[in-house]
């Protein structure tokens, strides 16, 4: 079981990847899954170190950090939104 | 009634758009086009397929449920913008001016804020103002007086 | 900056005026084109030539001393007009949204009640309406909010 | 000395000329000079019966019926505007 993960903007370029795919055997809140994506490389690091300069989305809407995330999921991190 | 979102990579044609709207039927008695266009200097824009389209038709799902349309247009770029070029287009036909003047601009605040595009300039990524979040909140506020 | 009033009977070209709005320069970020159309049935349009353009003008310099404008059309039509033919054409440009919303949206509440134009349709001249009085009043209480 | 006077609307449909002069020795209200008016025709008479339903400009310039006229100003007479 994973959870597939998409980045965009400076949160991509810092992590160098686009997407990608992470184990997940269960239901896991948002912020905890953050917590482990923040150890995989330093690239994730730098990109995860600030929630707070982050938002989030689960299936394409938006979600807090409360949010669980269950395997199967698409999850996607990226700075505020600036479209429009 | 004609309702349209898209999000693209050419540019769009603010003829054919604001024709399409005032052709809508003998009812349409306003129609406001909001175009907003890269200003000062050349954008990347970076966004999120699938999120973007589903975003920007929720947005639109709650301006009908306030505003009696009769019509509406919300087209997305995204990929490299010169600038002058258009960045976004709201079109809003209604039979009378209040509801096309309202909802457009309703519409413009909470593209804003929650469609998921991200602006890159020479200088790096644009950051996000806090000014946009307070202008999509006040609708927030204005339901009640609204209706 | 270019400012622009016309009254005249020929109908108006919405892709030419939104295109003069649009390239007044790399500062603008935002065009709102707000037309009027004639609903449901022809129309004649009566009007007061001289009193006509000077109120639209005054208007205009109004909302220039209100919202930073870079550039604003204003165009009102006569004489007969069919179901479906644009009336009335407001157009501004400025750097960002709310002031080329707000300003579109003054511009038509007060042509409503100033610009001396009458409709008069198969059942008659057409009746003013209370609520276009509230609209533009409404601009009087909050131009202290608006700054 | 005159003043020019313009009907606009079913004003002008009721009274039967878009515009007339008429004479005018010197400054007058514009509620005296719309008294006036009233009785030179039933056409007048029945354009300028209820002033409440009348609105009228001085030179181009939105006019209410207190407001002075003088020899050589355009005045229209017309019903609440309604273009948009």
């Amino acid at each position: 079981m994973a959870v597939r993960l998409l980045y965009f903007a400076w949160v991509r370029e810092r992590i160098g990847v686009a997407d990608e795919e992470v184990p997940l055997e269960g239901p896991l809140p948002l912020a905890a899954l953050v917590e482990r994506l923040r150890a995989r490389t330093p690239g994730h690091a730098h990109a995860l170190g600030e929630p707070a300069r982050l938002r989030a989305a689960i299936n394409q809407e938006f979600a807090d950090w409360n949010a669980e995330v269950h395997p199967g999921d698409e999850v996607a991190l990226f700075p505020p939104v600036t479209g429009g | 009634m004609t309702f349209t979102v898209r999000v693209e990579a050419q540019p769009f044609d603010v003829a054919r758009e604001h024709a399409r709207l005032s052709a809508l039927g003998p009812g349409v008695g306003a129609v406001v086009l909001f175009t907003g266009q890269v200003r000062d200097e050349p954008l990347l824009l970076d966004h999120y397929p699938g999120m973007a389209e589903r975003q920007i038709a929720a947005r639109l799902a709650e301006a009908c449920a306030r505003w009696p349309l009769l019509g509406a247009t919300i087209i997305h770029r995204f990929g490299p913008l010169a600038v002058g070029e258009g960045i976004v287009l709201v079109g809003t036909a209604s039979a009378h001016r209040a509801a096309a003047f309202e909802s457009a601009s309703f519409l413009m605040d909470w593209l804003k804020t929650s469609a998921p595009f991200w602006k890159k300039a020479a200088g790096g990524w644009v950051e996000a103002r806090a000014s946009d979040e307070l202008a999509a909140a006040r609708w927030l506020e204005t339901q009640e007086q609204l209706r």
